[in-house]
């Protein structure tokens, strides 16, 4: 039977869930692993919210139906929050990586990681059409939760599949994979 | 001596499917003539479908596609890149009647002379729809009848040769059966330019539509002409030119009344005189916007 | 090519309608008048007409009497006859 | 071989690249459209030699490939659901017209009302065609059959136009790692350029299309069916020689766990895993179930696939596609195998999976306790 590390990854159209699940797909790739990166699409335009999602495996994995509960469960806009209730995402005992300075409610029954990946997109000048691109500091901060993936393997998929701007979008991976701490 | 000096050779054998008197197949004989065996047809349905002969024969003497009703510009697109890319350079030419043009086939002309394709686009207009028994088409004149039109088409007929001159094609040009030679001319110069859509406009007579004697085909095709029902011109890299005999009908004067036209043709037999009258002033109209037309481009060309 | 795809291509072929029975006239030319100046070759929709050296020549065989030959002769050498 | 993390629509891209056609044409649909966007930025790079004509409809598109094949190029196109539709009459002629021409169909639902998720009715509007239809369940599958199509179509004894289905956004838009076959490789797979003749050629004029009277019409349809019925043994001696090329092993079905079944489930697409899931969660509660994938699904396999699951006792067909008034298409098509081999087994037919509903393992297993107990044998699964 298909066992797999899930990813839920929930942003806004435009902040790049999709490019983070892909990229973090190859990194497993990379580390020899099985992996699929699975974006779900509303027919919404830029500003709604989008799913995407990872399953990765030692073996071949066939299911291809969105990931009701992860094991990482990534938020790239807190506003989401407020929108959905995070239990409904994540595995018992499962995390959530918030790009947020912290996290005011009690957690349920998984743990809580923060990021500002604001901030470091800012501060990097990563941006496109207006926006901060949030998701790079995330994809960071959810490989290091994740457990799985390397530093190496990650930086080597963003070398791979990003063309534009990529010493700064690796320098963003390795600041949200150090800065990101339990709040 | 006409059979000593226009080309000789037959792309159309003898022995086709088309009526007698039949004006679309007098200009296919003057196009192929022009162009030459190295020629490729895309049809869509239209008479010509028939035309061609039944199946294992043919009367055509060219490679011929024949295709579904509004896919000929597009097939005919596919077909010259496809002939660049393995280097089998040919005219390509669609036939196509004025249904498969001017309505049902007009989105895909429209797409295949904005993208350019090195194609030469003929359309011979019977004004209607003849292949199915002379329906309405959107080139149906004013006034004639059709068996969907049994009083008088209320419409007026479209003027598409002026939608291609403004997608830029680098030529478009009308002619006419009655002057074989214009023919010729306009489809080598057609044959000539090698980049973009060139835009063909056919007056295409016909007996059992128009309800006329098919003796009169040519006579009819002439008349139009003279009338300045049918004008004959040429839009080369947008400046308009008025070719032939119809350089000389500015002056209202020199056009023969269009009841001569008119009155020779089953299809308008029901018109009053007032009608007749309303079709004269329309026709004077459209002479007044082609001196105007031909006054700009002259002041245009003066002040370079 | 397969001939098995060969079946869907119609071969160009004199006669690929008996057209001549079509015909409720016939067009005759008047020999004598006619001065092989090419018109009704020209204006020939069935391109059924031959200029030989006696003159005008009709193929019966596909000429479908639409008589635009007969219209168009600038010497009326031409007479459209019903067939009987 | 070179191993990438592709997108369905982006391996389809790179086989149209490695398959090296002379002439693309297509008119951008969700959720096609990521596939053209690739073959462009192969086209526009040089890696790929090809004329891209960026038609003004889908209607166009395919007409644009008509008259490209007609003069012996080698072709590609893809679309979807509302698109495919617009091009359906001429979908026909370049069958009829016996071209080999390679489609892409991203399946998606119909309108109304508007939905761009997946389904099957598009792909099953085409199983009168004429075309070579295959079905494929992973972005590697993608890439396979896309390649295997052209070897398909362009066999003399073929010269018919080839489909290759996926699923939208499960399959099209989900990246995984996708094995390409080295350009070397292909060689000797895909048939050199110019191994069919063109059937219009200015040298040797002829007519493609004319009319037809019955008596000439039924023999030249004729011919196109016979090509259909050989097209079948041309599929397979492809798909074994694409196997032993790869070393992924492929046929008209894929068979798990089918030797001691007493029930199997029958499904296309990317539903495959979660199915799986659920035929691997009933074998260890001791049920005897198994699972058919079907990849090819025109010239249909009735004999071998009747022959893989007359022993059953019932057939479970999952068909992701509305119908009205009938069973799906894929159920009619078991049902019919089932028949012709004289097999006793019961047939359910099961509507899944409409507009991009996910079909969960547990869905598979509810309809499996359901056909147990119900005596309804056409129904649709509907949370």
């Amino acid at each position: 039977m298909d066992v797999s590390f899930d990813v839920v990854w929930l942003g806004r159209g435009g902040q790049g869930a999709v490019t983070a699940a892909m990229l973090l797909a190859q990194a497993a790739v990379n580390k020899g692993l099985y992996a699929l990166a699975i974006p779900f699409f509303g027919a919404e335009r830029r500003g709604a919210p989008v799913f995407a999602y990872n399953r990765i495996s030692e073996k071949t994995l066939h299911v291809r139906s969105r990931v009701e509960k992860g094991d990482v469960v990534a938020v790239l806009d807190s506003s989401l929050l407020g929108m959905y209730s995070l239990e409904r995402f994540v595995k018992p005992g499962g995390s959530v990586v918030v790009n947020a300075t912290e996290r005011g409610r009690a957690a349920g029954n998984f743990k809580e990681y923060c990021l500002d990946a604001v901030e470091i997109a800012e501060d990097l000048g990563l941006k496109v059409a207006g926006w901060a691109l949030v998701n790079m500091p995330v994809l960071g901060a959810v490989a290091r939760v994740s457990g799985l993936i390397g530093e190496l393997e990650l930086e080597a998929a963003v070398k791979e599949l990003i063309r534009a701007h990529v010493d700064k979008n690796i320098e963003a991976v390795r600041r949200g994979w150090s800065s990101v701490r339990p709040c | 001596m006409a059979h000593r000096i226009f080309p000789q050779e037959e792309y159309i054998l003898k022995g086709h499917a088309a009526c007698p008197g039949c004006g679309a197949t007098l200009l296919l004989r003057y196009v192929l003539k022009a162009l030459g065996p190295s020629t490729y047809i895309v049809i869509p349905a239209c008479c010509t479908s028939v035309i061609a002969g039944p199946h294992p024969r043919s009367a055509f003497r060219v490679p011929v596609l024949h295709i579904a009703f509004a896919a000929s510009a597009a097939a005919a697109s596919g077909m010259v890149e496809a002939l660049e890319k393995l280097g089998k350079p040919a005219n390509v030419v669609v036939w196509a009647g004025d249904g498969g043009t001017v309505d049902i086939g007009l989105q895909a002309l429209s797409g295949a002379a904005e993208r350019g394709h090195n194609i030469i686009y003929i359309c011979y207009d019977n004004e209607a729809y003849m292949n199915t028994g002379i329906q309405k088409s959107g080139s149906t004149p004013y006034k004639a009848w059709t068996t969907t039109t049994p009083t008088g088409n209320p419409s007026f007929k479209k003027d598409v040769p002026s939608i291609m001159a403004a997608h830029r094609v680098p030529y478009v040009a009308t002619i006419n059966p009655a002057y074989p030679n214009d023919i010729i001319y306009k489809l080598r110069k057609a044959s000539s330019i090698r980049g973009g859509l060139k835009y063909i406009h056919a007056f295409s007579p016909c007996p059992p539509g128009w309800r006329y004697d098919p003796s009169l085909t040519v006579k009819i095709a002439r008349l139009a002409v003279e009338t300045g029902v049918w004008v004959l011109y040429e839009v080369e890299n947008g400046k308009f030119s008025l070719t032939g005999l119809s350089r000389n009908l500015l002056k209202k004067e020199n056009r023969k009344p269009v009841a001569e036209y008119l009155k020779l043709q089953g299809r308008f037999a029901h018109l009053k005189q007032e009608e007749i009258d309303e079709i004269q002033r329309l026709v004077d109209e459209q002479w007044r916007r082609i001196e105007e037309i031909v006054a700009e481009h002259g002041a245009r060309a003066k002040s370079v | 090519m397969s001939g098995r795809v060969e079946v869907l291509l119609s071969r160009p072929v004199v006669g690929a309608v008996p057209a001549g029975t079509w015909r409720t006239e016939r067009p005759v030319v008047d020999q004598s008048r006619c001065t092989k100046c090419g018109i009704c070759w020209l204006y020939c929709p069935d391109g059924v007409i031959q200029i030989t050296d006696q003159g005008a020549v009709v193929d019966y065989a596909y000429c479908k009497g639409c008589g635009i030959c007969a219209a168009e002769c600038p010497v009326k050498a031409i007479k459209m006859v019903r067939e009987v | 071989m070179s191993k990438l993390l592709l997108t369905g629509n982006y391996a389809a891209a790179y086989a149209v690249r490695d398959a090296e056609p002379d002439v693309v044409s297509a008119y951008p649909i969700t959720p096609q459209t990521p596939v053209i966007e690739k073959i462009a930025e192969f086209i526009e790079s040089g890696e790929l030699n090809a004329k891209f004509v960026r038609v003004e409809s889908e209607h166009s598109a395919m007409a644009a490939l008509i008259g490209a094949a007609s003069v012996g190029a080698r072709t590609y196109t893809a679309t979807s659901s509302q698109g495919l539709f617009y091009m359906y009459e001429v979908i026909w002629w370049a069958s009829g017209a016996r071209l080999p021409i390679v489609m892409g169909i991203v399946t998606r639902a119909l309108g109304p009302p508007w939905n761009i998720w997946s389904e099957h009715a598009d792909f099953y509007a085409l199983r009168d065609s004429g075309w070579n239809m295959f079905f494929a369940s992973s972005a590697q599958e993608v890439y396979d059959f896309t390649l295997v199509s052209y070897r398909v179509s362009e066999n003399p004894e073929v010269l018919l136009p080839t489909l290759v289905g996926w699923d939208a956004f499960e399959v099209s838009h989900t990246y995984e790692p996708v094995s390409l076959v080295e350009k070397e490789e292909l060689k000797s797979f895909i048939p050199p350029k110019g191994s069919w003749k063109p059937l219009l050629d200015v040298g040797e004029p002829g007519s493609l299309g004319n009319l037809a009277y019955p008596e000439e019409y039924i023999k030249v349809r004729f011919e196109m069916r016979k090509a259909s019925e050989r097209a079948r043994r041309i599929i397979e001696e492809s798909l074994r020689s694409y196997s032993s090329l790869t070393g992924r092993r492929y046929w008209f079905f894929d068979c798990v766990y089918c030797e001691d079944a007493d029930t199997v489930f029958v499904i296309q697409g990317s539903i495959f895993g979660e199915t799986l899931r659920a035929v691997e969660e009933l074998r260890s509660r001791g049920e005897k179930v198994g699972l058919v994938k079907v990849w090819v699904y025109r010239p249909f396999p009735y004999e071998e696939l009747g022959k893989a699951i007359e022993g059953t006792k019932n057939v479970v067909v999952l068909a992701r596609a509305s119908v009205f008034g009938s069973l799906s298409p894929l159920g009619s098509d078991v049902a019919s195998a089932l028949k012709l081999r004289g097999a006793s087994a019961r047939l359910f037919d099961v509507t899944v999976g409409v507009g991009g509903v996910d079909v969960k393992a547990e869905d598979v297993i509810g309809i499996y306790d359901k056909v147990r107990v119900s005596g309804e044998s056409s129904f649709w699964w509907v949370r």
